[in-house]
Parts: structure tokens; C-alpha cells; sequence
């Protein structure tokens, strides 16, 4: 069935909500309105004030909350309205949610998903734009998932909710309209396995979030200059699939990472790093990093498109990485 | 009658003019002009009319994301307001701060943060540097009835407090934060007052849909602050006319109650009892209304003739040389 | 006499099992047994001891920095207790999570953050189990004066107070924050029971010398949160007799009061009251002392003799599988 | 004269509030106490209550403030007592403090700086012992100095004051009592330059904060191997010199990043993503990261220090380059 990423994400709530009378919904706006963007419409009628809770404009709360019901036997699902929103209770996601079992031992589980919206949407501005993976890859404890199809939100939202680990379940704004094939009722996709979303010999594309899109676009583009990209949709972060990015680039040699937040420490940081480290000696040429500009977003869209690499940006730079082997 | 002329004539102005700029932000934003995403705070103007009657120069000011057109009062130019809020490069940000972030510092205006609440101690510091020159003046900070839950505001109250800092927090209660009510969200019925105990603070309530009994409550607190008695709160009740952004159709509130509020509108009120009072004709009103207006049309023209920020000005802003 | 001799003997074995924990804790640290910084809650067991004696199976705890030996009231194994502190294996958290960590989910405490204030909503969601589960059951927390100004208490209250839970705020003041009078810091009498009505919760103050003072203000909370009526705010206040941590020599406050706060010792308060109820003799209160003492001395030597965390228990905590 | 890192810093701050009177210093326990570590201590003497002030504990409420007294003409320095506290007023400095110029314009000017004590320190565990750097260089609008040295600490510190750009200055806890020459009286140090700890000629070392001094134990073990490592502190890293680190690379060809915080998204990521894109035809291997392991800093204190790197562990990655040469 063809539905959309919004959809998908709240399928996978409601089936979960059904399966286990543990799981419960609350943030801003959840109830009547449904979420923002609409998520979670529909919720409250079904499962109740009980389950679909709004809370005060508390994001510290909503995730303490969400940790003290974890820990007490709830499955919380705990909506941060946006992903920007992480910051301002970071303290509460970084020292208390990821670090919650190690601090307190084995009999401290911590069975909760923190859902947010994330990501560039057209004059949102500087604080409410932002994508936040790369913060919290620096939170040992965490798991953190980008989903980027409606097969794969619901897929991992699922996983995400049955795990026993915090998980940080960001979902891209600009892919809530987004159309895909999705089978009806329950399957999951394990949490920490990448998708080769395109197949390719000549370079591998690590994109995330909805960067994927933009490198299948520039796949698309490239193929017709004779360029095959492969490219791997990690979709969850933590734990990182190495071995299919490794695989791949034991094939072609060359690696472009690409992604919508600001360059300096992002998550092409470390995945460059990374793959320089333990796969040097396969690698015909640096490591590219495509990221946004080291700026705030703009409000004005011809500079926040600007700012945010698109498919052009992703196919110079696997341009790039073929020049070098001239 | 309290109040001289030229006194009920100039907040008159300052509650038409962030009223019409509400109205001429919708329509252009419908006419798809404005590229972000805007907060309509038609209704709410009386709040900002009449709490602002008692600045004085030298004061500072961090407003909110509703209504935006309360920098109007203040004294920011509409072209660098129109600019702003278009993206264009005569915007006071050039165009990259937007909608939320239409100001002016040399009108002591320190600012706003789009994450409701992290910027109400940015008040705190401007009134610590009043206090370190010494002057009587006054830092006004305005939060929602949603945003008073927020941490944020408990720690710069209570900082506020301690310091004994000549703040005047301003909660703008219109009963809603996005589709929760005030009446869930929040424990108590007045978000602002009922909370300035926790602090030692004296508090006041005012009606919202009148600009004089704002400025009256805001007056009194003020004249207090002036004198060095420390930071207090206001709470002024109104009630948000639109939707929480445009596109809102605000399903979560019943209509009826939202038509008894309109009828309670903070211009018209003031209108009737200015033409009461002898103060305006309803000829002056429309001049007045016109007068505004047209500066705006001028205004938001030149906004649109206005070049787009280029890729140089993106750096041009983000550190001091 | 309105308490049985066996509550009231419950009540000074709680009392005199954390100020033996605190003693303890001073004495093995002096010696350099303890990796990590301690805080002595030594004067504030009355806070813990007249509180908890509220209790039942089902509630849920969230204790602080201070008294950390409270956490034996609830029931965790001096062997755990003492391996943690020690930062051995036998720890609840195999000795990597410390002092501030020292718990047991099995009788209720939901953990602790050394971030303050952090971890207030915890306790907001364990009273949200309890909901759900539609128990009489109560989530207590516990935090410091200096802490009730931090934003996320705030936040905490405020969630609580709209969802109505089950949960009992208890605000330990013990009149400073490292170096910070909360007479400066704080800027009402009460930390805790003075900002209740901003969320429109019932507060109640005990002088928390006095177990029984605490015990009978909490137990009036607690029958109302039991019965429904959502949550509440208790003050307690007492005084930190040793520095903010071991080696702060405390200069920042007046020796005199703080020799006056001494005589007020709610241990020896307590033996003498049951004393003269004829509910312990002097011999029975010292063969509890000495059964405790040898308890922790055994504890104390288990914990000695436990391996060191090893680098494979490093990683054995940071997931569940 | 010898002085501690200590004494250096709060010399720093004593001459700047001689010096300038819009200068104010504000934040926990800063007046009386002098701070936990005794940094401010004598401050409140000399100054008096108005520009050496005690806070409530209130991080967010702390950074505000000193948001608002920058922009209307104080030259605030608002303390954090541990680095870690930056997380519960992360969004108050990545959303506001960092970008406040940038959405408001020119007119708007944040001369502020942000100090906090910041590393490892012996059982402080998992909530006090927070490296932060990495964090907040992925916030455009900041500038970040972690300096290693008591001259450098002064120095820098100066220039921090001096900045009418926002700063956040760690200082490390161990260092507050190593000692250093430092020359009487004023002198500043440039933000954004780098310091060559440590000249040598076969592996260089680029170490932030506590593993400066790692490293310059490691070379010193390692010249006794025959091999000669340079040591480069960037003591800025926000902006970072790259100019020195590629000097030198032209030099070694081989890098090894030393920092003391989680290897996941940590400084290291970004230098050796940074090092090999823009200089990949000068190495001769793969950048090596040196960095604590990805845990929360453990209590128990034997396992504290096999987390955090030591000399032993940087000599490691430095041999392991040179292997690379056969
Ligand atoms: C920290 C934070 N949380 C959530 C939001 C999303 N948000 C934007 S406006 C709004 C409602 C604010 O309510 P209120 O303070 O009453 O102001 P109003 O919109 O009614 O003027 C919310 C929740 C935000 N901007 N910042
Ligand atoms: C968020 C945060 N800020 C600052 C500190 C440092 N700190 C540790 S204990 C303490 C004082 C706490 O005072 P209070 O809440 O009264 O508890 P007490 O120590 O008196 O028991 C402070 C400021 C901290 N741990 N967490
Ligand atoms: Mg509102
Ligand atoms: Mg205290």
C-alpha cells in the first residue's frame, strides 16, 4: 500500500498502542490537534486520555517524565514538537536518559523512544531547523535512527518502541509528505542495519536523512555522465552498520558523506573519521564530506537552500572523487 | 478623565498600529509574500499598547512572536520590519533572522528567542546593566501563558528576584499555547500573577481588551520598579483572535466563545471611548487608520523592491570583527 | 501518645541507620577509602526518616545527594550501598555510577542525577505508572533548597500539577547551597512550600529537627495525594552541620549558628522523646547503635574484600540486550 | 614568574576588571567561596557585590543574563561551575548565545564569555566530568578556547574578555594546579592561533586540553624509540588554526588526534575529517584518533583512567603510524 511517511509513523504508534497497553503518547499538542503536523491525529480518540496526553511547554519534563516511567514499567513515547527542542533539554537526554542504567546498574531499563521533527523546512529559521544527530552520537547509551521512507519509520519506530534501550527517533519534516510502498499491518526492520537505497559500482554515498533523496537524485543525474553511486542509507546512527559501508567501499574506493547539518562536527565528522581510520588502505582519495554551510539557517529560502547541500552539491562532490583517479 | 489627550492619542496609535501591522502581516503572507511562517496577534494588541505607555527612553524591551507588530511601538522602522519579515536584505537581519526576530537595539530592543522562554533572563541582563549605571529604568520582558511553564522563566524570575532587578515580566495570556488552553496547560488562573509569590514579587491582573486598564496595572508596577522595589508581574488576559499560525483552524476551541472575545475588541473599545471622551472624531480615527497604512504600503513596497540577501551577506552577521 | 511503640521505633531505626550511614561515610572517606567526593547529609535524617515512615509497598523514591544514607530506609543492602561508594564490583552499579548513585530499584528508588534538578521529573514519571495503574500509591522527591530554583523543578511541578499525579515534592532545606545562604538565593521564606500555589498545589512546613514534625505533615500530604487529590509540596527544614562537602571548611557562615543548629540534633531529640515515652531505654537504644554499626562494618569489610569493576563490566550496563 | 594555570586565570580576570569596568563576573558560588576551586577568590573583595555575584542555581538564568547585559554594553564572564552544566543551558548557548547576532543583525553585538571548569578529575564521575568542546563546534557563532598552559590561560583569557564575539573558555580541573612561567602584568594571546608545544619531525600530535600534556609525555617516551613527535596544542578550536597542523603535516605526513573526551562525534572526528580531506596527498596513513573510549566516565577510579587516555595510549597510535612506513 502507497502511504505517506507521516502515515507510516503513525501506524506504527497505533499498532503498538494496540499490541501493548504499556506504550503511551504525550508531548505538545498530541491529543485534539494531533501533533503539529497531524502524527498523531486520531490517537486520543482511540486510546484515550489516559494514553494520548498533552503536557505544559516542558520539555525537561516531558523527558523525565518519560524516564521515570521507563524505569517504573511504561513504554513511553515522549514527542519533542522539534528536534531543536532536544537542546533545551539536553542535560535531561544526555547525563540522566542515556546514562540512566550505567549510573544505576542492571536493574535500571530504559524502554523509551523520543520522537521529534527534524530538519530544514522553508523559512523555519534558525531555531527550528536544525538537525541534532550528530550531538547525541556523542551520548554513549543512546540509539538514535533517521528514518527516510514510510517503510523504514514505521519499520524502526516499531523496533524503537520494543527496544529496552532510550532511543532518539528523529523524523524528517520534509519527508512527512512523502509517498512509499508500505505493507500492511506488523513487520519491524532491525535497529543498526543499513539499506543500500541504490545500488552502484563507482563511489559510495553515505546520506542521511534527507539527504538520501538528494543523493538518489544526483545518482539519478550521475548515471547519465556514466557515474555509478551506490548509496547506503544508514538509517540508524547508533549503533552504525560499519560492515555495509565497508562492503561497499571495498568495491568502489571512494566515499562522499552527506548530510543537512552544519559541517564542523557533524555526523560527516565521524563517519569520516571513522572510515579514514579502519579502511585507509582501501580508499583511492579523501573521504568527502557534503554538509550544510558552518551558518545558521537563514529565513530568507533562496539562502537556506543555499546553505543546505542539494543534489547538485552531492553529485560535484562524487565528481571530485573521480577526478582523483585520473 | 486621568489621562491628557496627546497621552490617549499616542497609545491609541500604538494599539492601531500593531493591529494593522497584524492585518497587513496576514494579507501578505496569504498573497504568499512572506516566506516563513507567521503568528497572527490580532486581539492581543492592548497588552503591548498599554503596558509600553509607561516606557520611558533608556528602557529595554524583549517582546514575543505574537504580536510581532508590537516592535512597531517601539519605534523599529517599518522598512526594516517589512524587510525582515519579506527576507529581504534591507531587514534589520537581512532577511536571515525572519518573522521572529523583527527588532531594533537602538530601541532597546534586546531580541527574541524562537525557543520560547530561553530568552526571558536575556531581560535579566539588560536590567543588570541598568542597575550597574544606576539609572530608574525598567527591563520589559512579555512570555505566553504556554511559556510560563517553562524553566527558563522559573530561573530568571527567581534570578530577577534575588538581584533585585528592575524587570517587568509581562505574561500575555490569550488563553492558548498551539491548541492547548491555558485552562489545561496551566494550574492556576493567571499564569503571570498567581505565580510572583514564588518569587516575592508583587504581581497585578489586567483586561486585556482595554489599553488604559493595562497601562494602569502596568503603571502602577512600574512607578514601583522605578523606585527600585524589584522585579514584578503583570498578567494581562486577552485572547487570540486567529489561529495559532496561519492555516490553523483552531478546531480545539469552540467557536462561540471565540466570537464572544472578538466582540471584546481592545481598538474598538478604545475607539468608542476616545470619541467619547472628545479626544478623536471618527474622521480622525480614519486619518489616523489611513496615515498608517499608507506609511506600511510605502513600507512593504520598498521591502519587495528590495534585493534578496546574497550569499556574502550570510557571513556578514554571524561574528563581530 | 498518638504513635505506636512499634512506628516510633521504626521511625528512630530509620533515623539512626542514615546518621550511622553519614558517620560512616565521613570516617571511611577520611581514610581514603572512598574514590569520589562525598557529601555529609549529617543533621538532615529527619527529613528522610519522618517522611518515608509514610510509606507503603508500591510508591516510588527519588532521593538526592544528601543524605545519601537515606537509601537505606528504602531497603538497599549495605553491601551494595557500601560497594558503590567504594567503587567496587559488588556495587549496585558494579562502582561505575558512585556516591550519588547508591540505589535499588527493587524497593522503589527510580535513580538519581547528579545534574540537580534534572531528575525531579523522574519522579513525575513513576507517578504516571502509578496512574496508569490506578494504585493509591505516592512518588516521593526529594531535593535541596538550592535546587528549587532550578528550571526543571519547575517544569516537574507543573506537569505534575495539570496531570495531577500522585506525587509528593519534598524540599529539604537545609539553608544552603555549597556556599549560597538560601536566604540569599531563594527569594521566599519557604523554598518548597512558598511556591506551591503556583501550581496550585497544598503545602505544609515541618521543622525538620523533629522526625515525628515531618512524619505528621507528610502524613497529611500523603493521605491526600493517596485519596486522589493530586500532588503536594513539603518543607523541611534543617541545617547542614558539616561543610557542603568534605574539606570545605564552611567559612562563608557563622560558626555560632551553626553550634546553635547543632544542639538541635534530631537523633538525640528522638532518644530522648522515646526515652521518656518509655518506649527504649538507654541500653535498647544503644544495642540498636551497636547492631547497625556491626551491620556496616560487616558491609564495610564485604565491600573491602569485592574485586574492582573490571573493563568488561564497563560496557556491561550502557545497553540492555 | 611560576604561577598555577589557577592563578593565571584568575589574574586574567582581575586585570580585565581593573582594566574595564563593564567587565562583571557572576555565576555559582563565585563571591564568597571564590568559586569551588578557588578561581575568584579575592574577587568579591576588590570588586564588590555588584560585579562579583553569587547566582542561584540557575544555568539557564545565568546565560541569559549575561546574553542580555552583552547586548546593552557589559562585558559579562558568567561561570558554569563544571562543563558539564553547559548541557542544562545548551539551547540558551547553541540556540541563542551563538546565533543571537546573526538573526537580529549587526547592530547587536555579544561580547561575553562563558568559563567553566571542564575534564576528568578523579571519581567526579559521569555527571562532572564532561569534555564539551565538540559539542558546541558544531555551533556557528561561537569561539572556543580550552587552553593548556598558565600562560596560555591568562592570555587567552584576555583576549576573551576583549572579544565582542561570545566565547566559551573551558578550563580544565586537572590543570588548575600544574604551574608555568607567566610574565607580569598584561599581555594577550591571539584567539585562533596555534601553539607548537613540542617541535618535531616524524609524527605530529595535535592534543587539546588535558592531553597536551599526554602527549608531550609521550614524546618525550618516544624519543628514547628515535622518534621525534611534534606536539600542537590548537588552544583555540573555534577558530581552529589549520595552517600550523598542515605545516607540519608537510613535515611528518602522520597525525594522530589526542582529546579526553568520547571517540563517537568527539574533536577527533572532526580534525581527521577535516585533516584528510583538504590534505590527503600529504599522509602517509590514516589519521589516528586517540580519545576516551565510548562510555560515561566510570566512579571507580582504575577504570576512570583506562577510559581516559593516557601517555602509553597516544605513544600507541604515534608507533602505530610510523608502522605504516615499512
Ligand atoms: C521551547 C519551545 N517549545 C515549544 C515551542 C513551539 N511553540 C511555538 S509557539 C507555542 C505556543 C506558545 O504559547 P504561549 O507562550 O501561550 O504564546 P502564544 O503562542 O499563545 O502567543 C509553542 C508550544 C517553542 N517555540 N519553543
Ligand atoms: C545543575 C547543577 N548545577 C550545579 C551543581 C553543583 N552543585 C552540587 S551540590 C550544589 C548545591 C545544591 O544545593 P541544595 O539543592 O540546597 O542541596 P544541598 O547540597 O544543600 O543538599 C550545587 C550547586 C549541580 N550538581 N547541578
Ligand atoms: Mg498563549
Ligand atoms: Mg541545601
Amino acid at each position: 500500500m502507497q502511504t505517506t511517511y507521516l502515515q507510516a509513523v503513525g501506524a506504527a504508534l497505533q499498532e503498538e498502542m494496540r499490541r501493548d497497553d504499556k506504550v503511551l503518547i504525550f508531548g505538545e499538542d498530541v491529543a485534539e490537534f494531533g501533533n503539529i503536523f497531524g502524527v498523531t491525529r486520531g490517537m486520543l480518540e482511540e486510546f484515550g486520555p489516559q494514553r494520548v496526553r498533552n503536557t505544559s511547554i516542558s520539555e525537561t519534563a516531558i523527558i523525565g517524565t518519560a524516564l521515570g516511567a521507563a524505569v517504573t514499567g511504561l513504554r513511553p513515547v515522549a514527542e519533542l514538537m522539534y528536534a531543536d527542542f532536544t537542546m533545551v533539554a539536553f542535560s535531561e537526554i544526555f547525563h540522566c536518559v542515556a546514562k540512566w542504567r550505567f549510573m544505576h546498574g542492571e536493574a535500571y531499563k530504559v524502554p523509551l523512544v523520543i520522537r521529534c521533527a527534524m530538519g530544514s523546512s522553508f523559512g523555519a529559521g534558525a531555531e527550528h531547523s536544525n538537525c541534532v544527530e550528530s550531538l547525541f552520537m556523542h551520548a554513549p547509551g543512546l540509539t538514535i535512527i533517521s528514518p527516510t521512507t514510510p517503510y523504514d519509520a514505521k519499520g524502526l519506530l516499531k523496533s524503537a518502541i520494543r527496544s529496552d534501550n532510550p532511543v532518539l527517533f528523529c523524523e524528517h519534516k520534509q519527508l512527512y509528505q512523502t509517498k512509499g510502498e508500505v505493507p500492511d499491518g506488523d513487520y519491524t526492520i532491525p535497529i543498526g542495519v543499513a539499506d543500500v537505497k541504490r545500488p552502484g559500482t563507482d563511489v559510495t554515498v553515505v546520506a542521511v536523512g534527507l539527504m538520501v533523496r538528494r543523493a538518489l537524485e544526483a545518482a539519478e543525474l550521475l548515471q547519465k555522465e556514466g557515474i555509478s553511486v551506490e548509496v547506503i542509507d544508514p538509517r540508524t546512527l547508533v549503533p552504525f552498520d560499519k560492515e555495509t559501508v565497508f562492503q561497499s567501499l571495498r568495491k568502489t574506493h571512494h566515499v562522499v558523506v552527506a548530510e543537512e547539518s552544519n559541517k564542523t562536527a557533524g555526523i560527516g565528522a565521524e563517519l569520516a573519521a571513522m572510515i579514514q581510520e579502519e579502511m585507509y588502505d582501501e580508499l583511492d582519495g579523501p573521504i568527502g564530506r557534503v554538509a550544510a554551510l558552518d551558518i545558521p539557517i537563514p529565513y530568507n529560502i533562496a539562502l537556506e537552500k543555499y546553505v543546505i547541500p542539494d543534489a547538485g552539491r552531492i553529485a560535484e562532490a562524487v565528481r571530485a572523487q573521480l577526478a582523483r583517479n585520473c | 478623565m486621568q489621562y491628557t489627550a496627546e497621552f490617549l492619542k499616542g497609545v491609541y496609535r500604538d494599539l492601531l498600529s500593531v493591529r494593522l501591522f497584524e492585518e497587513k502581516q496576514v494579507e501578505i503572507y496569504a498573497l504568499g509574500k512572506v516566506p516563513g511562517h507567521i503568528h497572527s496577534g490580532i486581539g492581543e494588541e492592548a497588552t503591548y499598547a498599554g503596558v509600553l505607555a509607561t516606557r520611558k527612553p533608556g528602557d529595554y524591551f524583549k517582546i514575543t512572536h505574537r504580536p510581532v507588530g508590537a516592535s512597531r511601538i517601539l519605534g523599529t522602522p517599518l522598512e526594516t520590519m517589512f524587510g525582515e519579515l519579506m527576507g529581504r536584505s534591507t531587514g534589520n537581519a537581512r532577511g536571515l533572522g525572519g518573522v521572529l526576530h523583527m527588532v531594533s537595539r537602538e530601541n532597546g530592543m534586546v531580541g527574541f528567542s524562537g525557543t520560547l522562554g530561553c530568552d526571558i533572563a536575556v531581560a535579566d541582563g539588560a536590567a543588570l546593566s541598568i542597575q550597574m549605571a544606576g539609572t530608574d529604568n525598567v527591563s520589559y520582558v512579555f512570555y505566553g501563558d504556554g511559556t510560563s511553564s517553562r524553566g527558563p522563566v522559573h530561573e530568571a524570575m527567581n534570578l530577577a528576584a534575588i538581584w533585585k532587578l528592575p524587570v517587568l515580566f509581562i505574561c500575555n495570556n490569550n488563553q492558548f499555547a498551539i491548541s492547548t488552553a491555558a485552562s489545561y496547560g496551566v494550574p492556576v488562573a493567571n499564569p503571570g500573577a498567581d505565580r510572583a509569590a514564588a518569587y516575592g514579587m508583587p504581581a497585578r491582573t489586567a483586561d486585556a481588551t482595554d489599553a488604559l486598564a493595562v497601562y494602569d496595572a502596568a503603571k502602577e508596577l512600574v512607578d514601583g520598579i522605578r523606585a527600585g522595589s524589584g522585579p514584578a508581574v503583570l498578567d494581562c488576559k486577552c485572547y487570540r483572535w486567529r489561529g495559532h499560525f496561519e492555516g490553523d483552524q483552531a478546531k480545539y476551541r469552540d467557536p462561540a466563545v471565540t466570537e464572544e472575545w472578538r466582540k471584546k475588541d481592545c481598538v474598538a473599545i478604545m475607539e468608542a471611548r476616545l470619541q467619547e471622551w472628545n479626544v478623536l472624531t471618527a474622521e480622525e480615527i480614519q486619518r489616523i487608520r489611513d496615515e498608517i497604512n499608507s506609511e506600511m504600503d510605502q513600507a512593504i513596497a520598498f521591502a519587495e523592491a528590495s534585493p534578496e540577501p546574497t550569499v556574502e551577506d550570510l557571513y556578514r552577521n554571524l561574528y563581530a570583527d
